[in-house]
């Protein structure tokens, strides 16, 4: 068994430096990295283009690293929900790539597997095709999306074992499986570290090879956008 | 009268057949799961990695870690499950989603809509819009006929920046349901106490009278 | 919930007919759908075409419909160990076409994704990859793969239930889960059929909504191939 | 004297280091296996879907369900996963692998290799082979310098069909250790009892001598 476990955030967060490329896992608030978030705060590193859904809210998630005007560009799929999010782009001090959310998934995933370009029908004919190579597959047109680059992947999981295994829970799954193996260095924090041998094999959902560190998280806030709920009857 | 947003709401749920994957967009759309026929069955599909979407939560048994596209607190139902996004993507991409309900800015007569940016003002980006739009078979849209100034928005041509092309293939609106066929829209249905002229004038793009236009009936 | 369940494997391949191309999920004689299998050698439907990562030997698996020449072009990777295989081949009753095992994954993983095409650098410089467009990405040159389409995709699964979600078990999950969705109609068999709502939907590997019919299986033979074992000391 | 297919994979042995993901070919790279140093982890990855593969079971423990590439029954090790075969090859093409030790029929002096088809005779086919040549970073080829007639499998240009072009790095003959360079192999290390003179009578390809050249030590 090959150990990737790290004591702290702090060391598993060793190498990050300004001006670097970042994947984040995490669908709005839903199973974000808030540890290594909390960490990237803390490290204060500058000029970060960041992959990640969303950019989370004004004081929470992304919108930490926002405030803190530690991120130079945003590539997302949506970034409502975040007022300085969208200050700092209509002021032009953020620079924002939107891209179609299956196209984002299936960047991260390409690059996961080793798959340097694929053809999506998503967004053909719109803004987002401008300069990409359009190509007629069974009679609908296609565009060419290549597979992200990133020097580190912040993942959240819900249980981990000590080779890297992960298994993810409910909706908290997202971005995070795709981005695992996306990024040089894949960095996991979760809720829950075990012994190797501990998960089942069958249900891991990730497999070790795929990440390069894991830690224990703490503090985990977990918070909830839209509470919606209906009344007991 | 026009619908409200229940009303259209309703109207759509005509549509579903049994064995339908849905996925609901925000707003309106999500409406639409308070209005499926008992003796239909059909499974929603939520885009953050969901199928077998169920209601909202009772209170106090809301869990952060299951939540649906618009971020809210849900449940599940049986024979749900929970996958990654790139899988997810793959049940929409590869039409395993039978059925797109979203909302729109603007609809044009070739089926072009246009629901994620208004340049310089409105950027919030277009989500899964993109992919649902380019994958689906089958896409209604649910919307406003006019915005609040009077103004129609299924238009002979967006002027906003598209989400996709040639794909929308029925909109659902306050005042009626409409088709996009060869010429133009094709209007199939009105809104109970709604005029054929009164949507002929909310149309700007070129509106063709469908064999047999008749009022909705619920 | 969608009910996926059909009562018997005749149900299960209604519509099969001779000409289709067929996708069979399976590694050696590991997870292969033996009943679909054994009602296609009942059914006697010919000049099929089958894609599937072997042939089986000769006796078990695709041999048994290779014995009674009803496939006519064989997708594979790896076919030895069939001895009527290679009579077929090297007579040229048989039409084979190799492909690289990955790019066999990919090519289902893409049918069941809806991208149509991408880049692999598998088989960049040899015959594999004649007729084929080459493009350099990151200094390494790679080929374009088309995405399968087939007609029905056979799966075998551990556990399923009746909105034909699946579990895989061991080493038998291998392509399985990659053909499903693949084809037009992917029609499961599983070793036990349980109600919806029984498996956790954290823990299916398919979800149903890539299964159109399901069943439970019988009399699974589960042959090992190379039994290799070690003496207890 | 010429190593046999042990001395081979325990010579090849010496070239894993910690933490090192590795995929063995069917052969001689399988009895890699016996001979890692103890104070070494590496994880073996089996293109089927296995991470983590251990030894043969116990006889009477075997699992059907549970097979390597070879088809061969196995057991796992703590901290193994299963997997799909587009996970697998996910592993394989995006560089997570560390290291690919396969046998081959022919290795040119360029890197290529070719080890899946002798035209008109043997057509097994590649199995997982030009995924694992074409992608990984390190990879060593376990073979015989020559085949039994004496002529060398170690040549200027491969006469089979190519399973890989420039891939190859490394090579481990029952003869010796060869580098691929940029002028032809390389000469590192010879077998126990066998001159640099039988490498390269044994060597149809451009052979230079490695800068010091030594015999294995074990």
């Amino acid at each position: 068994m090959i150990d990737k476990t790290v004591s702290n955030v702090s060391l598993a967060l060793k190498g990050v430096k300004s001006n670097m490329t970042l994947l984040l896992g995490g669908f709005g608030l839903c199973g974000i990295p808030e540890n290594a978030i909390a960490e990237l705060v803390r490290l204060k590193t500058t000029n970060l283009s960041c992959i990640s859904n969303n950019a989370g809210v004004d004081d929470f998630g992304l919108g930490l690293l926002l405030k803190q005007k530690q991120i130079k560009k945003m590539i997302a799929s949506y970034v409502g929900e975040n007022e300085e999010f969208e200050r700092q782009m209509l002021s032009g001090e953020l620079e924002v790539e939107l891209i179609p959310q299956g196209t984002l998934a299936e960047r991260a995933r390409a690059a996961q597997a080793g798959i340097p370009a694929f053809f999506t029908p998503a967004g053909f004919g719109t803004e987002i095709a401008e300069g990409k190579e359009g190509r007629e597959f069974n009679g609908k047109m296609h565009v060419l999306e290549n597979a992200f680059k990133a020097d580190f992947g912040f993942i959240k999981a819900w249980k981990g074992d000590q080779a890297g295994n992960l298994i993810f829970k409910g909706s908290a799954r997202n971005f995070n499986p795709v981005m695992c193996g996306a990024a040089k260095i894949t960095v996991a924090e979760v809720e829950e570290l075990v012994p190797a041998g501990t998960l089942d094999p069958n249900e891991i959902h990730v497999s070790g090879i795929f990440v390069q560190r894991i830690f224990e998280g703490t503090d985990y806030e977990k918070r909830i956008e839209q509470r919606t709920v209906r009344p007991k009857i | 009268m026009a619908l409200d947003k229940n009303g259209i709401a309703q109207r759509i749920a005509q549509e579903l057949k049994n064995g339908y994957y849905v996925n609901l967009g925000i707003g309106i759309p999500t409406l639409v799961a308070n209005f499926i026929p008992k003796e239909i069955n059909v499974e929603f599909q939520s885009e953050n990695g969901v199928l077998g979407m169920g209601p909202f939560p009772f209170e106090g048994e809301e869990d952060a870690d299951l939540i649906n596209a618009g971020k809210q607190t849900i449940t599940t139902l049986k024979g749900a499950s929970f996958f990654d996004s790139a899988t997810s993507f793959a049940m929409i991409r590869g039409k395993h989603v039978n059925l797109t309900i979203l909302g729109a800015m603007e609809v044009s007569q070739t089926g072009d809509i246009a629901n994620w940016k208004i340049p310089g003002k409105m950027v919030k980006g277009m989500g899964g819009a993109m992919d649902l739009v380019a994958s689906a078979e089958n896409i209604i849209v649910a919307m406003m006929h006019t915005n609040r100034t009077g103004i129609s928005k299924l238009l002979k041509k967006c002027s906003l920046p598209l989400t996709g092309v040639n794909c929308v293939k029925k909109i659902v609106s306050e005042l009626g349901v409409l088709d996009i066929g060869p010429n133009g829209f094709i209007l199939r249905e009105t809104a109970p106490g709604v005029s054929i002229e009164e949507v002929i004038q909310a149309t700007e793009g070129d509106l063709i009278l469908g064999d047999e236009v008749h009022e909705m009936s619920f």
